[in-house]
């Protein structure tokens, strides 16, 4: 029962897996045909001593890191917010989750040139009224544009399953530790945190799936630049496949992002596995 | 039948597609099917589709850089049948030769564009300068400064700054040309260790820190148009069909006080510092409806076309930069007050001689080789990066010349 | 068992809890503001929140307008391919699913993980070898094409959410159709199914919005026939042209269905999202 | 210490009055346990006793001082809930030291009190375990270990034993008593369990609708209900309770009488009927048996009787074990 | 119709094996009772009969015919299961009616069908409504439903009162025999309480770590257990086993004597011990009493005795209903 979806997957992962191997070994340039010719590691030998193949790697750990970090203590300190008692809890709600359903290519358009912009942008705006110099967010501080731009697309999704998660804990488990003494911060710290952890491990899953190839956003914002301070790795093999259509370069960097992301996956695999277990 | 033409989307090509009833009206039997997207999607899904031979386009838009390299590798259909009243002698020398391979024409132009240097009359005159005919980048670099007034948000200069082989590096490609500087020597050599890019880089951000607009390196056309049409730009160098958007009303805040003038140069270096680009019609080899096709390019970029619209919308929203009967028409000069200027600044320009020095290859403001397109994305996010303030120019330069002399190599240019 | 509370803690939650919803939705908000506004006021500084002249011309433009093909072309597109694959990828994944959580073997786990980390893949690294296939196989620019490749590309996140609700159903419930004479088929389609329906619906509308927002694919894969809503933006932002405003209008016209979808569903969706982390 | 007492104590959840007005007054050291049909109020009692709920009126005193607005932690009482509470994530070593830890008392006076208590309760082998790795009984005790490591003035138990299966709801309810001999604090028990009110209590509290039916010790409410609802509830099997003419006779609108009060035989006896249902316990049987004109009533008898299903009996009730109650209800 | 025999049947789950080896026969229209500790594979043999589990090793024979290898649907069994399973989104009358339309009935017949169970189970009112809107017994009752609707040869039922309280159990306890008594089909029960298997078998079988200890009707199991296993476990209270010197002056290794058939006396009597608990139940009274040289020994009276915590009492065991085992545990 198990084997018709499985066994589409794995055409689906095998077929073009191995094509983009094969293509790896090759030096094929879309734009140069008939120039194919087996190339050996040359690919690799060139993605991986590439200056940019390094600066790609850290900003990619440090983008999804920093996406994390904001989006699952953002998503907790929501969620207790969205917890207490309030008129208009379903609106406040509806305004949360809204950044969820934006299309990221329309989102990275708005921040950049409706909000970031230092000039015409509503940031640079706000900072003059406040008689503050503007921040050329894109120019001066690209990754931390970019992980911002993406933290608010993804903080919705953290903050829901948080809330979710938040909102079956046992009435009684709060008043148990009321009755022993616990104070707010104790009952954050021992109680509630505690039981959060299954959703954060869900949330840090997901997300990172979705942030590790995240594209749309450096390719509208910054071009991956200034330099390659805001290239991460699927902006990298983007650059080879669509700018250079150096088919063979980028299937050698996809190969090496495949093995990245598998190192990836089984760490996060076997921290989750456990937690999704129990 | 039905044609699919895949088009970039922008005012003119929109304006195209709101007029094919008079096309349709003469060839009742050829359906039209649009795609349009933004410039950049445009150009990776017509290569892929080409280069895969995925058969998707009959008509495809594209830029001068792709005609000649498409052409070398037979991908698109020479035109030999656009028809008798079609007058290709009339198309522009500097834009044809572009687009001749083996004297066969493998596009037809839509509209052609040179930069050129848009400027503020009012904030001139009270710099107390004039603009001169051929201005050098000294000139350009002391007015600049002297316009600038940062407290009322007015920057002396507007330029490209956002990474991107067609961004960033399209204005300094050309620039350097009019410093004295190449891509490559005839050996396929960087040359951005040589003074000539050094010279260019520098005179590039210094002008920039001085007096230019913060956020300068994620600037590209669209956002210099915006800070130009709010009042914020003394003078910006830029795409020649920008003006038409800057002289109009209805956008624009100053409208009536904008001047014209040629890009500008080095003093004792003849090259100006203005590029060319034409986006053309193309049939891609291998389309079933080669006649079709070649029937409807024919009409897009005919004289016919061009009265059509000024019939529609007026002489100043006609295509321009690609018929020399255009330029000689009153009623377009007269409509557009920067016509003579864009035909200097195209005839200007010679993408077989694009620099002082002797090169190895094709382009004003890009190297027709196929991998130009990443190597000088590449160097534009080095370059956009020094104007950022996050590398020095000496540094930018160095990793330039780095990284193209690898991409060389691996791209077997360098043996 | 809700004790009573003060209204003044409650008036004071308000407003924290509303300001700070208002500056997450703010982006959202300046969009639609600025899509009935003019060019000019859209770039204007300083800028203006409210008291502007309301145009609806920008609307106008994207609903009469003849770039390739109308708005309600791409929007079908997006319906038939976010549906079509949603479904598509539902009827692969439900037996896929109940195998695994109710006959699982030593390696269940290990094959649901795996299925999670193909989707860690970069897509345009086998962009190019996609891109030939769907040439042979004629797939290029059809509704077809993207709904296979959609399918697929959700498919470990479907069978997941349906396996963690799977997993909720208590195994006598089916031992009892087995002994109320229910054959397999009838034992999914009468008992597990509908008893699913919850969890099916929220997997539905969850893998509806990410193929919605899907922009790689269904740019790349497309050309005009099958071209979705992302296809539509993509039209709209444009390296040389002001459209601040209509781009503004465009990006309404295109969040708005799933915006709105997503809204009057976020309680099934919420519990969707969840991945059985919350029971 | 240990002492409490309610004066006219009311709460209502908004419009709904869950406690009209209910006067109580426990002593120090005394097992109380609450009764009552679900939903009259037993947990909203209680609740309200250890400050998880807020009176809407009247005043709490716990040991003579006025602890209407104390909050529950300042209260000095400890709690064991129905669902045990227990925190998932701890130790059982941590899940017992928490209300310590809480009130900073140190790690090691922690450790040192915490296997005290895990002594008392048998738990010292499983410290180390999760909640999860427990047997119900083995959890119902952390939960009573976490209640009584602070030595609190008195314990409140909500239904602690509802979740248990039979056999170990026997010997946690021997364990509870047990305890509560060896610390002697007060206690307040809530129950639905007959048999645990009986035998655990020294005052049974019988609640109806929020009001107090009646106070006393199980066997005064077992000899004496003061009224139908008490006579009732009290007592398993149920009494049979017979109104109209059987009952005239006896002098009463309503009558009753308990199932062990009446004496079965073969042969003769004041009313004739047949056996439903036969229940062979071997030390008991119980008989449902259909007696005409009356109704079906239950007998119960010590050790076995051959009667089978279908069987006639006569059924003598114990005049002097016969309850009366008036038209009111209330017993005469 | 409805007998069922199971021949050296045997269940491993993997390597751990649950039922060795296992003889069974249960007649047409017996009511028979599975007992047995937690873990003792009551469950799996039920399972083993429905044919949710595949057996081992053996045959399995219903009716006279080997249905070994039958599917569960094709056994002409129906099963009520611990947690009902009923179907959540069907309303009463569909989940009732579920096996019929499976089966491939008529609708009309079905209704019929359906509502006859209904009358019989009280259910009428309630054939719109979804299971959840409906009480623990009266799901419980749609269970039954769904079971007797197409008229199975023999019912199955695993624990099926475990979830109800305590009052209900007893109702339904009553309901099941009563419909036992009207349909007159095999069935088969599981369940770890006392009462129910005593009240409710005309045979009984104690199950230990997959093996049959004892078959038997429950007053046989009662008066004469065959071993120590059985003694201990059927009876509640439970028997008190007494070993050591005290069984040497009965002349064997262990005796049992059951709470009930000791007499207690103030005054004198055999044993002297201190009562640790008293439980008065108003009904009953039960002694938990540590006698010295013997250990804690229960004991039991009808009606009330005043005894009281810390009290001195005598026991005198009733030699006549004293039980003796040997060495191997085996009653002599
Ligand atoms: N937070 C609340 N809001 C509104 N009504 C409530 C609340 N808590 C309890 N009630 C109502 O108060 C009444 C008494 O509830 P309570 O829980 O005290 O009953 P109980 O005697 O403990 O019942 P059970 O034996 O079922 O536990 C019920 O009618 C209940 O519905
Ligand atoms: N699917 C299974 N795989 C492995 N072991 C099992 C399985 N099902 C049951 N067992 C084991 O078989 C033994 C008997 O289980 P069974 O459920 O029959 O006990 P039971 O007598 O019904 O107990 P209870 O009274 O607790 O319901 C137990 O030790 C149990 O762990
Ligand atoms: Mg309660
Ligand atoms: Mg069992």
């Amino acid at each position: 029962m198990m084997a018709p979806s499985v066994l589409l997957l794995l055409a689906w992962m095998i077929v073009p897996l191995a094509m983009t191997i094969y293509f790896s070994f090759l030096r094929y340039n879309l734009l140069m045909p008939g120039m194919e010719e087996f190339a050996g590691f040359t690919n690799y030998k060139y993605f991986l001593t590439d200056p940019a193949f390094f600066a790609a790697l850290k900003n990619t750990l440090i983008l999804v890191g920093s996406v994390l970090a904001i989006t699952v203590i953002g998503g907790i300190a929501l969620a207790l917010l969205l917890d207490q008692p309030m008129f208009g809890q379903g609106i406040v709600r509806i305004l949360v989750i809204a950044p969820f359903f934006i299309m990221p290519t329309v989102s990275a358009l708005v921040w950049k040139n409706m909000l970031m912009n230092p000039v015409n942008g509503l940031f640079a705006w706000i900072a003059k009224s406040l008689g503050m110099q503007p921040i050329d967010w894109l120019a001066t501080a690209p990754l931390t544009s970019i992980i911002i731009i993406v933290a608010w697309q993804w903080l919705p999704f953290a903050t829901l399953i948080i809330f979710t998660a938040l909102q079956s804990l046992d009435e009684e488990q709060k008043e148990a530790s009321e009755m022993d003494g616990a104070g707010p911060i104790s009952k954050l710290v021992y109680i509630i945190l505690p039981h959060l952890s299954r959703a954060m491990t869900v949330v840090v899953l997901i997300e990172t799936i979705f942030l590790l190839s995240v594209f749309a956003e450096i390719l509208v914002t910054t071009n991956g630049g200034p330099g390659t301070q805001s290239t991460n790795l699927t902006y990298l093999i983007y650059a080879q496949a669509l700018l250079q259509f150096d088919v063979g370069g980028a299937s050698a960097g996809g190969i090496v992002a495949v093995i990245l992301a598998n190192i990836v996956a089984f760490f996060l695999i076997r921290l989750i596995g456990k937690n999704l277990e129990s | 039948e039905t044609l699919t033409i895949a088009t970039v989307n922008n005012g003119d090509m929109i304006r195209m597609q709101k007029l094919t009833d008079d096309f349709k009206k003469s060839n009742p039997d050829i359906d039209l099917e649009w795609v349009t997207l933004e410039e950049n999607v445009l150009r990776q899904k017509v290569t892929t589709d080409i280069a895969t031979k995925g058969g998707q386009y009959d008509v495809l838009t594209i830029g001068t850089y792709e005609v000649p390299i498409w052409a070398k590798q037979g991908w698109l259909v020479p035109l030999d049948k656009l028809g008798d009243d079609y007058d290709v002698d009339d198309l522009l020398p500097a834009i044809r030769s572009g687009l001749t391979q083996d004297d066969k024409l493998y596009a037809a132009p839509f509209y052609g564009e040179s930069s050129m240097i848009m400027y503020r009359k009012d904030l001139m005159e009270k710099a107390g300068l004039t603009m001169p005919d051929k201005p050098t980048w000294s000139f350009i670099a002391d007015a600049a400064k002297k316009m600038t007034d940062k407290d009322n948000e007015v920057y002396g200069i507007c330029l490209r700054g956002k990474a991107g082989w067609g961004e960033n590096m399209a204005f300094l490609t050309a620039m350097s040309n009019s410093m004295g500087a190449r891509w490559f020597d005839e050996n396929w050599k960087p040359q951005f260790d040589q003074p000539e890019w050094k010279d260019t880089l520098e005179t590039y951000v210094n002008m920039m820190k001085e007096s230019g607009p913060p956020g300068a390196s994620s600037n590209g056309f669209n956002e210099n148009l915006a800070l130009f049409q709010t009042g914020k730009c003394g003078m910006w160098i830029d795409a020649t069909v920008a003006a038409s958007f800057v002289t109009n009303p209805a956008d624009s805040k100053v409208a009536d006080k904008v001047g014209f003038a040629l890009a500008p140069h080095k003093d004792g270096v003849e090259k100006n510092g203005n590029w060319l680009w034409a986006w053309n019609l193309a049939i891609p080899a291998g389309s079933k409806k080669v006649d079709a096709a070649e029937k409807f390019i024919s009409w897009a970029t005919s004289k016919h076309y061009s009265e059509l619209v000024a019939e529609k919308d007026g002489w100043a929203n006609v295509p321009p930069g690609t018929r020399t009967s255009l330029y000689e028409n009153p009623k377009y000069q007269e409509a557009a007050p920067f016509a003579k200027m864009t035909l200097d600044s195209i005839n200007s320009a010679d993408p077989k001689n694009p620099t002082v020095k002797p090169v190895p290859y094709t382009g004003v403001q890009f190297v027709a080789i196929p991998e130009f397109q990443g190597i000088g994305t590449a160097v534009g996010q080095q370059f956009s990066a020094a104007l950022a303030g996050q590398v020095s120019v000496d540094q930018a330069l160095q990793n330039a010349q780095s990284l193209t002399t690898r991409e060389m190599t691996k791209g077997g240019y360098i043996k | 068992m809700a004790r009573a509370i003060s209204t003044r803690r409650k008036v004071v939650w308000t407003g924290l809890a509303w300001l700070i919803g208002f500056l997450i939705f703010f982006p959202i908000l300046w969009t639609f503001l600025t899509s009935f506004k003019t060019e000019g006021e859209a770039i204007a500084s300083p800028p203006s929140f409210l008291f502007f002249r309301w145009t609806l011309e920008n609307y106008h433009d994207i609903l009469t307008s003849t770039r390739g093909e109308t708005y309600f072309h791409y929007f079908m597109n997006s319906v038939i391919i976010s549906v079509g694959s949603t479904v598509c990828g539902l009827i692969i994944a439900i037996p896929a699913a109940w195998a695994m959580a109710f006959s699982p073997t030593k390696h269940t786990k290990d094959v649901l993980m795996w299925m999670l980390s193909t989707k860690m893949l970069p897509p345009v690294g086998v962009l190019v070898p996609l891109y030939i296939i769907f040439r042979d196989l004629g797939l290029l620019d059809s509704r077809i094409g993207l709904v296979i490749v959609l399918t697929l590309i959700n498919l470990p996140i479907i069978v997941w959410m349906l396996y963690t609700y799977f997993k909720e159903i208590p195994g006598e419930i089916l031992e009892a159709a087995r002994m109320d004479g229910a054959s397999l088929m009838k034992e999914i389609i009468y008992v597990l199914t509908p008893m699913a329906v919850p969890g099916i619906a929220s997997t539905l509308l969850l893998n509806v919005i990410l193929a919605w927002n899907e922009a790689f694919w269904t740019l790349n894969l497309t050309t005009s026939k099958a071209a979705p809503l992302t296809a539509f933006i993509a039209s709209y932002s444009s390296p040389e042209g002001l459209f601040y405003a209509k781009l503004s209008a465009a990006s309404t016209m295109a969040i708005a269905p799933i915006v709105i979808l997503g809204w009057f569903s976020q309680k099934q969706l919420v519990r969707g999202l969840t991945f059985g982390a919350v029971k | 210490m240990g002492s409490i007492k309610l004066e006219k104590v009311s709460k209502s959840f908004g419009e709904a009055v869950v406690i009209p007005s209910l006067d109580l007054e426990i002593n120090n050291g005394e097992f109380c346990v609450f009764v009552g049909p679900s939903g009259c109020g037993k947990s909203t009692l209680l609740r309200l006793i250890a400050g998880l709920e807020d009176v809407s009126g009247g005043r709490i005193l716990i040991d003579g001082k006025d602890a209407t607005d104390l909050q529950p932690s300042q209260r000095g009482l400890a709690m064991v809930f129905q669902s045990y509470a227990l925190y998932p994530h701890m130790s059982v070593r941590s899940n017992i030291g928490f209300p310590l830890k809480m009130a900073g008392v140190e790690k090691a006076e922690i450790d040192r009190k915490v296997e005290d208590a895990a002594k008392i309760l048998n738990l010292t082998d499983y410290l180390e375990r999760k909640p999860r790795q427990l047997s119900g009984g083995q959890r119902q005790r952390v939960a009573i270990g976490r209640a009584i490591v602070r030595s609190p003035e008195c314990f409140l138990f909500d239904e602690p034993l509802s979740n248990l299966d039979a056999a170990l709801r026997v010997n946690m309810r021997l364990e509870i008593t047990e305890l509560h001999h060896k610390l002697g604090a007060t206690s307040i028990y809530v129950t639905h369990d007959q048999v645990e009110a009986m035998t655990m209590a020294d005052k049974i509290v019988v609640l109806n609708k929020g009001n107090i039916e009646q106070v006393g010790s199980p066997l005064e409410l077992y000899h004496s209900p003061r009224n139908l609802f008490v006579a009732g509830f009290i007592g398993s099997p149920k009494m049979n309770l017979l109104s109209g003419e059987t009952a005239q006779k006896f002098g009463a609108p309503t009558v009753g009488i308990r199932p062990e009060h009446v004496t079965l035989s073969t042969t003769e006896g004041a009313w004739k009927g047949k056996v439903v249902v036969a229940e062979h316990l071997g030390s008991d049987t119980f008989l449902h048996i259909d007696i005409d004109g009356i109704g079906q009533i239950t007998a119960r008898a010590s050790g076995e009787i051959p009667v089978r299903h279908g069987d006639t009996v006569y059924v003598t009730p114990d005049e002097e074990r016969l309850h009366r109650f008036d038209d009111k209800g209330m017993a005469k």
